[in-house]
């Protein structure tokens, strides 16, 4: 079983040069950490800016410079700043390449659910809607179930559902999963030491294995 | 030049009436009008409707006229920061209507540019789509959405011109131009108000033609929500 | 009858401290050149400038600085610079307070065609569309005849329409008009000089005088 | 930072095919990519749709295009500068398709935003509006326009950093920055181009994201087609 950090490092394996990416809150948001670093990616920030840099020394913390989480970020060379309305025009209109979020339910389908809801309230909505909506290549990653052990890679999602066929691929603590264009998580790798009974029964969707299905090879670019 | 000068938040704020609808700027407590939403918790105002992406926090921005109980609807993309709001949701004595982030962001512009309604992809397949028209433009399917409007637009900029004209920082840009378009009343406050001509006119975000009042507002706080450092 | 220049002057004297203009090409451009100095007014160019400053001098050309009808022109202090979405954002938004345009034909219930038409093809529409439906207040600065003579109020357009009831005010040679919204050209001035009985007969649509038409008052402001 | 340099004109136009659809900056013959026009007249493309808000003159700006014969179409909003473009057009060689020049400018932001369709007053109750859907919002009627897109835009900005940042100059901004959205490869050409890092992040026009090439052009003519002075 990976660990988040793993899984964030298995993901920066994907990454490709010249990508624009966003990256959402949680497990993808460590994935900037394992870039390796001749890769030159640019990280969107909703909230209106191009080139997220590091979190800034504490003497340059700047209360008008944060990114889509509220903290305190710095800019990289190149970077250019925009308002809420050009930032989503970027996200809707198919600019970013890639897309990194987490997520609470996945369905075989593709469809995903991450409501933030919070004793019973749903609190927002933020702006994952638009990027799922987007068409950019969405990637997932997430624990492969809930704290209670129930599956979150499922046939039908049951929250209420934040998009619909818009998953390409799933990176959890098990594998990493294509959603097949007839439906089905198709298991590519797993994690080192995980079996595919494991994966099988930790999935309660249409799970697909052809083949040999080799673990996975992790760099630590950290 | 038109000479938009006001002397403060409160001459700013003084016309604004009990149920007003008000579009204020920010994102988290980044870029939000501090001295406008100061000089409303002066006044005795109650069942205005904001618009705001963010809630603010229980004791800074938006969250103070929640917690002075000014608000009758809220209308944002994530009020997860406020916890004061969820007490008067669970009463009843507060709305909310949660529209995803791009969709408000459009949805504003939309508002200021003269465009009632244009399709969005955002939202399809979702509750998001309840009691809206859904049409397919080259095999995609959009939802239908309104333009935004407010009777004022209460904004942060950080320089500005006696003109109106505004230039904002970082990313404490966000909505606030967008909301400066789509005001009847547009309201800027800024932390460094000069005379007009001095701005670079290449370089000016906001055209005067979108804000009525300008004035220079002081003590700004801009709280930080979440201090993050590198080791 | 009164001159281009007359015309525009007379417009001159409608315009309102505080007030965001457009001018069209021919008459209203003239407009400009007759505002009281005290008046503080500001002129939009749809090519995206807001705050028309007089024709450079000789040595100051800037072929980046040019208005709508491709002349070099200057910034005054407080100008602002954007583009061709934002410009006519703010033209269809209805953030320009009046609109003074020149036009082919009025209808009595307040069309208008302005279409650039020449030796037989239209050739273009350009930015007239969009102001004329943006809901601003809508002036019409034109001679009343066409040079053969004939009517440019008419009881409905012969050429193509460029806008449907948008016109507020009709300033012509001969006098001046407002559209009564249950249609009809309702006379308010006449040119000094001119008789009612000929603007009677030069106007083709349902032309309305009521109680005493006063002589217009000039005021020259150049 | 992602590095977007190419050579000059000449490469960033060079897998443009016959029949591509082409957005082209500029109003009138300002902010027009000179470099790219050039680049295009030393090729034998064919059929090419041009989409841009007038048609230059005869011997400058897309009026080059036009006298080698390079469009089956164009679409703009006015090109009554142009007589050669009246020539083809009456032989029928060269399609035109007029489209009210805010409409024009909507239709291509709303390519670059993901914004299939929109409603707009312009050209109600007008020939603009055969065969087009009319719809009431609030009392007043409006039509639906549709996304523009291209396969390449060929923009022209004042200076530009590596990373494909633009800042624009005078109204030689005008519709280049919403053609540099919708273009599937867009090719940049700048006065000057400095490394990554160079511009103010505040005052970029267009991000860099939306830039696919970038070079440093020379020898600007910038033709003015009225120079008018003050007395």
């Amino acid at each position: 079983m990976l660990s988040k950090k793993q899984i964030a490092q298995r993901i920066a394996s994907e990454i490709k040069d010249g990508q624009y990416i966003y990256l959402g809150i949680g497990i993808p948001s460590l994935v900037a950490n394992y870039l390796p670093e001749q890769l030159q990616v640019v990280f969107q920030s909703e909230n209106g800016l191009l080139g997220i840099g590091p979190y800034p020394e504490k003497d340059n913390m700047d209360p008008d410079l944060i990114n889509a989480s509220k903290e305190t970020i710095s800019m990289v060379k190149g970077s250019s700043l925009f308002d809420s309305a050009e930032a989503f025009a970027m996200i809707r209109g198919g600019h970013i390449d890639l897309s990194i979020l987490g997520a609470l339910e996945v369905s075989e389908n593709g469809d995903i659910s991450h409501w933030k809801i919070s004793s019973g309230l749903i609190k927002g909505v933020g702006g994952a809607l638009d990027l799922v909506a987007s068409g950019a290549k969405l990637y997932i990653a997430m624990h492969h179930c809930h704290k209670d052990g129930t599956s979150k890679l499922l046939k039908h999602c049951k929250m209420p559902i934040t998009g619909i066929k818009c998953v390409q691929k799933i990176f959890t603590d098990l594998g990493v999963f294509t959603i097949l264009p007839e439906g089905g998580f198709k298991l590519c790798e797993r994690a080192p030491g995980v079996s595919i009974e494991e994966i099988k029964a930790k999935t309660e969707g249409r799970l697909v294995v052809k083949g040999e299905i080799k673990e996975m090879e992790l760099f630590d670019n950290e | 030049m038109i000479n938009k000068t006001v002397k403060n938040g409160v001459e700013a704020v003084s016309d604004i009436e009990n149920g007003a609808v008000l579009l204020v700027g920010g994102f988290g407590l980044c870029g939000i009008p501090e001295a406008c939403i100061n000089a409303l918790l002066q006044t005795n105002l109650k069942g205005l409707t904001c618009i705001s992406n963010n809630a603010g926090v229980d004791d800074f921005g938006v969250g103070l006229l929640i917690k002075q109980r000014m608000l009758r609807k809220l209308i944002s993309s994530y009020v997860g920061e406020n916890l004061e709001f969820e007490k008067q949701f669970t009463t009843g004595s507060l709305e909310l209507e949660l529209i995803p982030q791009g969709t408000l962001a459009e949805r504003i512009r939309a508002g200021g540019a003269g465009i009632p309604a244009f399709y969005t992809p955002a939202g399809i397949g979702t509750h998001v789509a309840d009691g809206k028209e859904v049409r397919e433009f080259d095999g995609r399917l959009f939802l239908l959405e309104r333009w935004i409007k407010a009777d004022f637009s209460l904004i942060k900029a950080w320089k500005g011109d006696t003109a109106g004209n505004l230039i904002y920082k970082g990313t404490a840009r966000n909505f606030n131009p967008l909301m400066a378009s789509a005001g009847k009343i547009t309201i800027a406050e800024v932390e460094e108000l000069v005379p007009a001509g001095e701005l670079d006119p290449n370089q000016i975000h906001t055209p005067g033609i979108y804000v009525q009042r300008i004035f220079q507002g002081d003590g700004y706080e801009k709280r930080i929500e979440n201090k993050t450092v590198s080791k």
